[in-house]
C-alpha cells in the first residue's frame, strides 16, 4: 500500500512537472499550431536563469519571477525573429525553430558556461516527511500544487475570456481574424510569449527539482513535451493535464513492474494512444 | 449626402501579378455600390485592397476623410468596416456561437439586439448555435458569414455575393435586411445574381480586367439593354 | 428500365440532428434530375452519401441495381459515380491543366504505373485542354489553381468532374459564384451533356430558371426528407415549395415556368 | 605514398580528437589542456624530441562517429599525423580504431572507457592510458565490498550503465560480497522513485551507483531518505562540476579516476601549479591528467625510439613500457595495451571555502589491485 | 520544355563525370570523404523528401530505416565474409527488411493525419532506438561495433565511387519515379487528399508506396553509411539522422530531387568549415551558433529552398521578358500546410 501510494505521489508529480513543461507548448502547438522545436531552448533558459538568479539574491520566488521574465523577453525575441515569418509552415518552422534551438543552447554555455550547475532547493522546500511508509518529498508536493495553480489560471483565462477562441480563430484564417478588428499579430505575441514564460517557469521549477542545469537539457524535455501535447489531444488544456500524469504515472509504475520496458514507456504510450485515439484523449471529434 | 468611401486609381499587385490597374469607385453614405464585372475581373481584389489584405500599390483609398491606403486590416476594420469575404472563411472548428463572438467588437446591448436581429433573419444560425462552423451546410456558412459581419455596427459593410448558395427565400430576406441596414450603413456589393443586384443597389461599379470601365445608377444600367449585353452578357 | 441510382430509407443522423432522413429516390438512366431544397435541407449531405463520402446511419444506395453500402468513394467514382462539390474543392498548387490532367488519367485507368515518364501520356494533355475550352478556361491552363479567381475555380471544379466522363454526375452548385455572362457557357456545357444522351445527371441549384430550363424532373428535400420528386411543372406548383423555398419569386425566372 | 616520411623528419605530429562541442565539451577541453601541459612537461618545455619538434593538431568530433572518423581521415591524411589521441566518447573512438590500424599509426586512447576498445575491438595500434570500465569497477569494488556485504546497484539503462555493473559485479563477488539486486534506469528519466523503492526494498548495505550525465539521481536518493534507512551510497566520484550537484552525497565513500589533491607525486604538483598559474587558478580537472599522461607516454615512447615514428618500432617499446603521470607510475600491459594506473578510494566531505564535496583520500588502490581482466 | 529538360540532364551528366573524376585528380582524402558522405546523406534526403516533399508526410522516424540499413549490412559484413557479394546481399537485406517495416508502419498509421503520422513514426522510432540499444547480444548496444569493409572499398576511392554511383541511380530511379503517372498523383495526395480519392484514386495505396520507397532508399543510405564508417552505433537510429534528413530537404528545397541534393551539400560543407574555422578563429569556437544562424537565415532568405528561390529568379526573368505575353507564369510554391 505504502509502495503504490509512493510510486502514484511521485508519478503524479513527475507528471505536472511535464504538465508544466507541456503547457507552454499546448499554447504554442496546440492552439497556435507553431511547431516550435526551440521550446525546450526556452525551457533550458528558464532553468539557467532561475539558477542564476537565484545564486545573487538567494531568493527562489524572486529567481523563478526572474526566470518568468526571461522567458518572456526571450518569447519576444523569438516570435518577432524566429517564428513570425513563418507562420502557418510547419516545414519551415522545423528548420527556423531547430536553427534557433542550437543557437539558444550554444549560447547558454557564453552566457553561463559550458559546464553543469548544481541547482539548490529553497531550505523550506527541501527534505521529505515520512507518513506511515509513504515519503513525500516537499519539493514535489510543491511542484503538484504550481501545477494545479497554472492549470486553474489558464484554463480560466483560455474559458472565460475570448483569447483562446481569437487565437484559434486566428489559426484557421489569420486574414479573416484581422478584418473583423483584431490585431492578431500582438495576440500571438502575446500568447507566445504566455508560452515562452509558462515553459520558463517549468524549467526554473525543474532545476531544484533534478538538482542539476545543464545546456542539453533542452532538447531532451522537448521531445517529452511534444508527446504530452499529442496524447493529450493537440491543444486542449485538460488534455495536456491527464496525458502529463499519465505519462507521469505510467514511467514511474512500468519502473517498479515492468523496469525491462521502462526505456520505452513514453513511446509505447504514444504510440497506443495515437492507434486506438488519434484525436488525443480529450479531443471528441477528429478536428 | 456625402462619400464615405473613394477609391482613386488604385492598383494592386499580388506577388508579380499586376492585378487592379486602375480602379476608381466611389461610395455614397446610405447607399448601395455594387460592383459588376466577368469572373477574374478583379472585385474581390477590390474588396480585399480596400481591406488592406491585399495592400495597394498605387493609388488612393479615402474612407471617411481619412487616408486607409496604407493601413493594416485590423485597423481598417476597426474604423467601422464590415467584411463578407466570397469563400465565407468561416472558423470551422469554432461554433457558431463562438463564430459570432470572435466577430463581435464590442458586448454590449446594442450588440446582442443586433445579434439577435440576424438570427430571426437567419433562423437556421439559431438552430445550429452550438454546431462547428465546418459542418454547417454551404448556404448557413454563407449565413454566418453574414452575420459575422452584421453584429457589429458598421458604418461600411463591403460584401462578395451573398446570394451564393442560398435558397431564393433566404436571398429576399438578405435583400430585405440590406435594404433595412442602408439606413445606417453604406454598403459596397460584389453580386452577380443581376435581380438581386438591381433589387437593392443604388449605383454600380464595372470592372473588367482590373479596370473601372463605367460607372453609374442602377437605374440606368437597368434600362441600359446595350450596355448590360456588353458587359455583363445578359440580352 | 432498371434505375441507375436507387437509394432505399437513406438516413444520416449528426448527432442528435438528423439530416438526411429515410430517403427514397430512383434515377433512370439518362435523366437529368435537379434537387431543390432550403439550405441545411441536405442535399450536399444526400450527395455524400451517394459519393460514399459519408456512411449512412440506415439505408442504402443501389448502383445499377447492385448495394454499394460497402464501397470507398475511390471505389464508386470507378463504377462511374463522379461529382464535383459545393465547396471548391481543387490541387491548390498544381496548374489547372495539371488537375484537369490528374482526372482524365484516372479515368483512363493509369493509376500505379511508376516507371513511364507521365508525359509520354501526350493525349492526357490534350484532352485535359480541350475540356478546359469548354469551360472557357483553356487561357488559365498554366495558371496556379489557388491564384485563379472564385468563379475560375467553379469551372475548373466542373472541368475535372468532366474530364472523369463518368456514367452519372453528380453536380452540386456548379454555377455558384460564377458570373453573369458566362452562366449561359456552362449551362450549355452542361445541356450538351444532357443531349449527349448518354449521361446522368443529378444537379443541386437554388437558380430556378437553370433548372426548369434543363430538369427532366425535380426532387425536393425539406428537413433531410424527400418532400416532393415531380415534372418541373408539378413541382412549381407545390405549395410547400412555393412558400418556403421560393418565396415571393418575383424575379423573370418564374416567368419561364 | 612512401615520401609521406620526409615530412616528418623533422616534424613529428599528434592529431587530437575530442568533443569540443556539445554535451561532453567539457571532458574534450580536459583532455585538451593536459595534453598541451604534458608535452610541455615531458619535452620540458622544448616541444621537441630527439630534435624533432612535436606539432599537435586538434579536431573537434562533435561526438558524432561519422565526423570522428572525417576528422580522423583528415588528420591522417592532410597532417599526416604520427599519433592519434582520443576521444571523449567510446563510440568516437570505436569509429575510428579501425583507421589507426588501416593507416598502421598508434593511437592512444584517452579518456574513453568503454572495456570493448581494449577488448572485442582492439587492434596492435592502440593505447589506452585511460581507465576502462572494469578498472573502474574494480576500485569501485574494492572501496566497499567485503565478506558478505550486500550490495545493491544502480545504473544507466545503455551500455555504459551495463558494462560498469557487469565488470563491479564480479569484483565485488571476487572480494566476497552479495549482489542483491540491480536496478537499471532511463538515464533521461526525470524520476527515479520506482527505481530507488525497489533498492529500499532489497535492504542492501550499500547503494553503487555507476552514473554518468548531467541528469543525476543524487536529489532523489537523499530526497527518498535512503541514508537514513541505513543504505550507503557509493560511487565514482566525477568531475568538479558534477561534484557540485552531489551535495546530498557528503560523507559517501567511493572511488575517484583522480582529483587534483589525491596522488601525491612530483608531476601532479607540476600539474597543479601549471595549471592553477595558467587558467586563472583553475584546478586540473578528471581528465586533464589523462590527457597529460597521453602525451607522457608518447614522448617516451618516442625517446625509446630515438625520435622514429614507424608504428611496429613503437608498438615494440610501448608495449610494456612504463611511465610517470600525474596519477604515478603507469604500464601499458602487453596484452591489451590498457594502461594499468592508480585510481582511489575516497569519502566525499564538506570543505571550508569548496563549494562542492570534496573527495577526500581513503587510500591509493594500486595498479595491481585495480588490474582489470584481459579480454581481447 | 523538352530542350529545357535536355539542358538540365546535359549539366547534371557533366556534373557527375566531374565528380567521379574528382578522386583522380585531386589527393585531398578529407575531401572524399566530405563527398562521400553528402552523397550518402543526399541519398538520404532524396528519400525522404519522396515523403515530405512529395507526398506531403511529416516523419519523425526516418532515422528507424537507416538504422535498419546500417546495422543490417553491419551485422552481416561482421558475421559473415566481408566480401562484396555479402555487401551487395546485406544492402538488399537491409531494403527488404525496411520495405516491410515501412509498408507495415505505413499501413497501421497512414490512415491518420499528417502530425499523427510524424509522432507515431517518432515513437515507432524511439522503440527502435530502445531495441537497437537493449539487443546487445548484435549490437553491441550504445557502444557499437566495428566490422570490416570489403576489399574493394577498403580503397576510399573505389568507396567513393560508389557511393557516388548509388547517388547517380538513386536520383535516376526517383526522377523517373516522380515523374511517373505514379508520382504525379502522389503530388495530387500532397495536395488535396481527400480530392485525389474523389477523382478515383486509393490514396493510402499511394501513400503506402512512398512510405515504402522512402524506406528502402533510406536503408540504402543506411547501409553505406555503416560500410563508410566501417562501424556501427545506436547513433544510426537517433532523432539526429531524421532531422538531418528533414533539414537538409528543407533547405534543398522540397518537392524537388535536387533540393535533397544541394541541402545535403551545403549542410555538410557548413559543418565541416565552420568547425574548421574554430582552430583557427577563437570566436568559432561556438560555431554551432552560426550553424543554427545560418538555418535561421535559409528560411528568411530562402524560404521555399536553394531550388525554390533559383525558380524565383529564373520565374522573374522570365516574367520581366514575357510578362506581356504570359501574363500568369506559374511559380512554384512550396506547400504551405493546412490546418483546420
Ligand atoms: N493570390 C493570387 N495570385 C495571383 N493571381 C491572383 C491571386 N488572386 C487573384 N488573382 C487573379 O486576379 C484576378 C482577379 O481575381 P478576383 O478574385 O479579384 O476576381 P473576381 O472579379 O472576384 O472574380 P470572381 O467573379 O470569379 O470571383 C484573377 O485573374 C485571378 O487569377
Ligand atoms: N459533418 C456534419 N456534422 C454535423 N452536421 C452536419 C454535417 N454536415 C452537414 N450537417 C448538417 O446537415 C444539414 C444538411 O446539410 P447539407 O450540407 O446537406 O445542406 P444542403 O441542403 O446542401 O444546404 P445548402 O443549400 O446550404 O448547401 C445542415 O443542417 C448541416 O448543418
Ligand atoms: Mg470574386
Ligand atoms: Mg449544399
Amino acid at each position: 500500500m505504502g509502495l503504490l501510494m509512493n510510486l502514484t505521489v511521485n508519478g503524479l508529480a513527475t507528471g505536472m512537472l511535464i504538465f508544466l513543461l507541456a503547457a507552454g507548448l499546448t499554447l504554442i502547438f496546440g492552439l497556435m499550431s507553431v511547431l516550435n522545436f526551440a521550446h525546450g531552448g526556452l525551457f533550458a533558459w528558464g532553468a539557467f536563469s532561475g539558477v542564476f538568479f537565484y545564486g545573487i539574491t538567494g531568493s527562489f520566488i524572486i529567481s523563478v519571477v526572474g526566470a518568468i521574465l526571461t522567458g518572456i523577453v526571450l518569447g519576444f525575441i523569438t516570435e518577432k525573429l524566429i517564428i513570425k515569418p513563418v507562420y502557418g509552415n510547419h516545414v519551415q518552422q522545423i528548420l527556423i525553430t531547430l536553427g534557433f534551438m542550437l543557437v539558444l543552447s550554444e549560447m547558454l554555455k557564453v552566457v553561463f558556461g559550458p559546464n553543469q550547475i548544481a541547482a539548490k532547493t529553497p531550505d523550506y522546500l527541501s527534505g521529505s516527511w515520512e507518513v506511515g511508509g509513504v515519503i513525500l518529498i516537499k519539493y514535489r508536493l510543491f511542484i503538484i500544487l504550481i501545477g494545479i495553480i497554472v492549470f486553474a489560471i489558464v484554463q480560466f483565462i483560455l474559458k472565460r475570456t475570448k483569447i483562446g477562441l481569437i487565437v484559434r480563430a486566428g489559426v484557421i484564417n489569420k486574414e479573416m481574424v484581422q478584418a473583423l478588428g483584431i490585431d492578431i499579430n500582438k495576440v500571438f505575441l502575446y500568447v507566445f510569449m504566455a508560452g515562452a514564460a509558462l515553459a520558463a517557469l517549468a524549467g526554473a521549477l525543474m532545476a531544484p527539482y533534478s538538482g542539476v542545469v545543464y545546456a542539453e537539457m533542452g532538447l531532451e524535455f522537448a521531445i517529452l513535451a511534444f508527446i504530452v501535447v499529442v496524447i493529450g489531444g493537440m491543444g486542449s488544456f485538460p488534455g495536456s493535464l491527464l496525458a502529463a500524469i499519465l505519462v507521469g504515472l505510467a514511467g514511474s509504475y512500468m519502473a517498479y513492474f515492468v523496469p525491462s520496458l521502462s526505456l520505452a514507456v513514453n513511446m509505447i504510450l504514444m504510440a497506443v494512444v495515437l492507434i486506438f485515439r488519434p484525436q488525443g484523449l480529450f479531443t471528441a471529434k477528429e478536428a | 449626402m456625402s462619400r464615405l468611401l473613394t477609391l482613386e486609381n488604385v492598383h494592386t499587385h499580388i506577388g508579380q501579378y499586376h492585378i487592379l490597374q486602375g480602379v476608381s469607385l466611389t461610395a455614397e453614405e446610405g447607399e448601395v455600390t455594387v460592383l459588376l464585372g466577368r469572373n477574374g475581373a478583379g472585385k474581390t481584389t477590390t474588396l480585399r485592397t480596400i481591406m488592406g489584405l491585399n495592400p495597394a500599390s498605387s493609388g488612393t483609398i479615402h474612407y471617411d476623410g481619412q487616408d486607409i491606403t496604407k493601413l493594416p486590416t485590423f485597423s481598417v476594420a476597426n474604423g467601422g468596416i464590415g467584411y463578407v469575404p466570397e469563400d465565407q472563411a468561416v472558423f470551422t472548428t469554432l461554433t457558431v456561437e463562438e463564430n459570432l463572438k470572435v466577430a463581435m467588437r464590442k458586448e454590449d446591448e446594442a450588440a446582442m439586439a443586433r445579434q439577435d436581429y440576424v438570427l430571426t433573419l437567419f433562423p437556421d444560425l439559431k438552430k445550429f448555435w452550438k454546431k462547428e462552423g465546418g459542418h454547417l451546410s454551404g448556404g448557413q456558412k454563407q449565413m454566418l458569414a453574414m452575420a459575422r459581419a452584421f453584429v457589429n455596427d458598421n458604418r461600411l459593410m463591403l460584401i462578395d455575393e451573398p446570394s451564393k448558395g442560398l435558397a431564393p427565400i433566404v436571398i429576399e430576406s438578405v435583400m430585405e435586411a440590406i435594404r433595412e441596414m442602408k439606413k445606417q450603413t453604406t454598403i459596397v456589393l460584389v453580386e452577380q445574381n443581376f435581380s438581386m443586384a438591381a433589387g437593392v443597389g443604388d449605383t454600380y461599379t464595372l470592372i473588367d480586367d482590373g479596370k473601372t470601365v463605367q460607372n453609374g445608377r442602377m437605374e440606368e444600367l437597368v434600362r441600359d439593354e446595350e450596355l448590360k449585353r456588353t458587359y455583363l452578357g445578359i440580352a | 428500365m432498371e434505375p441507375i441510382l436507387q437509394t432505399e430509407n437513406l438516413t444520416i443522423r449528426f448527432g442528435g440532428h438528423t439530416a438526411v432522413d429515410h430517403v427514397n429516390f430512383t434515377l433512370p438512366p439518362k435523366e437529368f434530375k435537379s434537387v431543390i431544397g432550403p439550405n441545411g435541407a441536405g442535399k450536399t449531405t444526400f450527395f455524400n452519401l451517394i459519393s460514399g463520402e459519408l456512411k449512412p446511419t440506415e439505408g442504402s444506395v443501389y448502383f445499377k441495381g447492385r448495394l454499394i453500402d460497402s464501397l470507398s468513394p475511390v471505389e464508386r467514382t470507378r463504377l462511374g459515380l463522379g461529382r464535383s462539390f459545393q465547396i471548391t474543392n481543387v490541387f491548390p498548387n498544381l496548374t489547372v491543366l495539371e488537375n484537369v490532367r490528374l482526372a482524365v488519367q484516372s479515368r483512363e485507368g493509369v493509376r500505379y504505373n511508376p516507371f513511364r515518364h507521365y508525359s509520354s501520356y501526350k493525349k492526357f494533355t490534350e484532352e485535359s485542354m480541350e475540356i478546359l475550352s469548354t469551360v472557357l478556361l483553356d487561357g488559365k491552363a498554366d495558371a496556379i489553381a489557388s491564384q485563379i479567381s472564385h468563379g475560375e475555380k467553379r469551372k475548373l471544379e466542373i472541368a475535372m468532374l468532366l474530364a472523369l466522363d463518368t456514367e452519372v454526375l453528380l453536380l452540386d452548385e456548379p454555377t455558384a459564384g460564377m458570373s453573369l455572362e458566362e452562366v449561359p457557357s456552362i449551362l450549355n456545357v452542361i445541356r450538351k451533356i444532357k443531349e449527349g444522351g448518354d449521361k446522368t445527371v443529378l444537379l443541386i441549384e437554388h437558380k430556378m430558371d437553370m433548372i426548369l430550363d434543363l430538369s427532366d424532373s425535380i426532387m425536393v428535400l425539406f428537413n433531410g426528407q424527400l418532400l416532393a420528386d415531380g415534372t418541373p411543372e408539378e413541382i412549381m406548383q407545390n405549395e410547400t415549395v412555393q412558400n418556403a423555398y421560393l418565396g415571393g419569386m418575383p424575379h423573370e425566372q418564374t416567368a419561364h415556368a | 605514398d612512401e615520401v609521406e616520411g620526409s615530412g616528418s623528419d623533422e616534424t613529428i605530429k599528434v592529431g587530437v580528437l575530442a568533443s569540443l562541442t556539445g554535451a561532453l565539451e567539457s571532458y574534450g577541453k580536459q583532455t585538451q589542456r593536459g595534453f598541451d601541459l604534458g608535452l610541455e612537461y615531458a619535452t620540458d618545455g622544448s616541444m621537441e624530441v630527439n630534435g624533432k619538434k612535436i606539432e599537435v593538431v586538434y579536431e573537434d568530433t562533435e561526438t558524432k562517429p561519422e565526423v570522428a572518423v572525417q576528422k580522423a581521415t583528415k588528420l591522417l591524411e592532410e597532417d599526416e599525423v604520427d599519433f592519434l589521441v582520443g576521444s571523449s566518447s567510446s563510440g568516437d573512438t570505436l569509429a575510428v580504431l579501425p583507421l589507426a590500424e588501416e593507416y598502421e599509426k598508434v593511437m592512444i586512447v584517452e579518456p574513453a572507457v568503454a572495456d570493448s576498445i581494449t577488448g572485442s575491438e582492439f587492434n596492435k595500434y592502440l593505447f589506452r592510458t585511460a581507465r576502462n570500465s572494469s578498472q573502474d569497477a574494480v576500485a569501485g569494488a574494492a572501496s566497499i565490498a567485503g565478506e558478505g556485504v550486500k550490495i545493491a546497484t544502480f545504473a544507466p539503462d545503455y551500455s555504459f550503465g551495463w558494462d560498469g555493473v557487469e565488470a563491479f559485479k564480479n569484483a565485488a563477488e571476487d572480494l566476497g560480497a552479495e549482489i542483491v539486486l540491480e536496478e537499471y534506469a532511463d538515464p533521461a528519466a526525470t524520476d527515479f522513485t520506482a527505481n530507488l523503492q525497489k533498492i529500499i526494498e532489497s535492504d542492501p548495505d550499500y547503494l553503487f551507483v555507476v552514473w554518468a550525465g548531467a541528469n543525476s539521481p543524487w536529489n532523489q536518493i537523499s530526497d527518498m531518505k535512503l541514508q537514513e534507512k541505513g543504505i550507503k551510497i557509493s560511487t565514482g566520484a566525477p568531475d568538479i562540476p558534477a561534484l557540485s550537484v552531489m551535495e546530498p552525497l557528503v560523507g559517501m565513500e567511493g572511488f575517484s579516476v583522480y582529483y587534483h589533491t589525491l596522488p601525491d607525486n612530483e608531476v601532479n604538483d607540476w600539474l597543479v601549479k601549471e595549471h592553477t598559474d595558467r587558467f586563472d587558478g583553475e584546478v586540473p580537472d578528471l581528465f586533464t591528467p589523462g590527457g597529460m599522461s597521453a602525451a607522457i607516454a608518447i614522448v617516451e615512447a618516442l625517446e625509446q625510439t630515438e625520435g622514429e615514428t614507424d608504428a611496429d618500432q613503437l608498438i615494440e617499446v610501448m608495449e610494456g613500457m612504463s611511465f610517470e603521470t600525474p596519477k604515478g607510475t603507469m604500464t601499458f600491459r602487453e596484452e591489451d595495451h590498457q594502461a594499468l594506473q592508480t585510481l582511489y578510494a575516497i569519502k566525499l566531505e564538506q570543505q571550508e571555502g569548496v563549494p562542492y564535496p570534496v573527495p577526500v583520500l581513503i587510500r591509493e588502490l594500486s595498479p595491481e589491485e585495480t588490474e582489470p581482466p584481459i579480454m581481447n | 520544355m523538352i530542350s529545357k529538360l535536355q539542358g538540365k540532364n546535359f549539366w547534371l551528366i557533366i556534373l557527375a563525370a566531374v565528380l567521379a573524376a574528382f578522386p583522380f585528380f585531386s589527393d585531398s582524402r578529407t575531401m572524399t570523404i566530405l563527398l562521400t558522405q553528402i552523397f550518402i546523406f543526399a541519398i538520404l534526403a532524396m528519400s525522404y523528401d519522396i515523403l515530405l516533399g512529395y507526398t506531403g508526410i511529416v516523419s519523425f522516424g526516418h532515422a528507424m530505416f537507416f538504422g535498419v540499413g546500417a546495422y543490417t549490412t553491419a551485422v552481416i559484413l561482421d558475421r559473415m565474409e566481408p566480401t562484396l557479394g555479402m555487401f551487395i546481399l546485406s544492402v538488399g537485406a537491409g531494403m527488404l527488411i525496411a520495405g516491410i517495416l515501412s509498408f507495415i508502419a505505413g499501413l497501421l498509421t497512414l490512415r491518420l493525419k499528417s502530425h499523427f503520422y510524424a509522432m507515431f513514426t517518432l515513437a515507432l522510432s524511439g522503440l527502435f532506438l530502445v531495441a537497437a540499444e537493449k539487443w546487445r547480444t548484435v549490437t553491441n548496444g550504445n557502444d557499437g561495433f566495428t566490422f570490416r569493409a570489403p576489399e574493394l572499398f577498403q580503397d576510399r576511392t573505389m568507396f567513393y565511387l560508389a557511393a557516388l554511383g548509388c547517388l547517380v541511380l538513386v536520383y535516376l530511379i526517383l526522377s523517373r519515379f516522380v515523374a511517373s503517372p505514379m508520382g504525379r498523383v502522389l503530388i495530387a495526395v500532397r495536395e488535396n487528399e481527400q480530392r485525389t480519392a474523389s477523382l478515383g484514386y486509393k490514396t493510402l495505396h499511394y501513400k503506402v508506396t512512398a512510405s515504402v520507397v522512402a524506406g528502402v532508399f533510406a536503408s540504402l543510405a543506411g547501409s553505406l553509411y555503416s560500410v563508410s564508417l566501417r562501424f556501427v552505433n545506436t547513433s544510426v537510429m537517433t532523432m539526429d539522422i531524421t532531422l538531418d534528413a528533414l533539414l537538409m530537404t528543407i533547405i534543398g528545397g522540397v518537392g524537388t530531387l535536387i533540393g535533397p541534393i544541394l541541402g545535403a551539400t551545403v549542410i555538410e560543407f557548413a559543418q565541416h568549415y565552420l568547425s574548421g574555422l574554430a582552430r583557427d578563429y577563437p570566436i568559432f569556437e561556438r560555431w554551432i551558433i552560426f550553424f543554427g544562424i545560418v538555418y535561421i537565415l535559409a528560411v528568411i532568405f530562402f524560404p521555399q529552398g536553394i531550388v525554390g528561390w533559383f525558380r524565383q529568379i529564373r520565374a522573374k526573368r522570365l516574367g520581366k521578358r514575357e510578362a506581356a505575353i504570359r501574363a500568369k507564369q506559374p511559380v512554384l510554391k512550396a506547400k504551405a500546410e493546412e490546418n483546420g
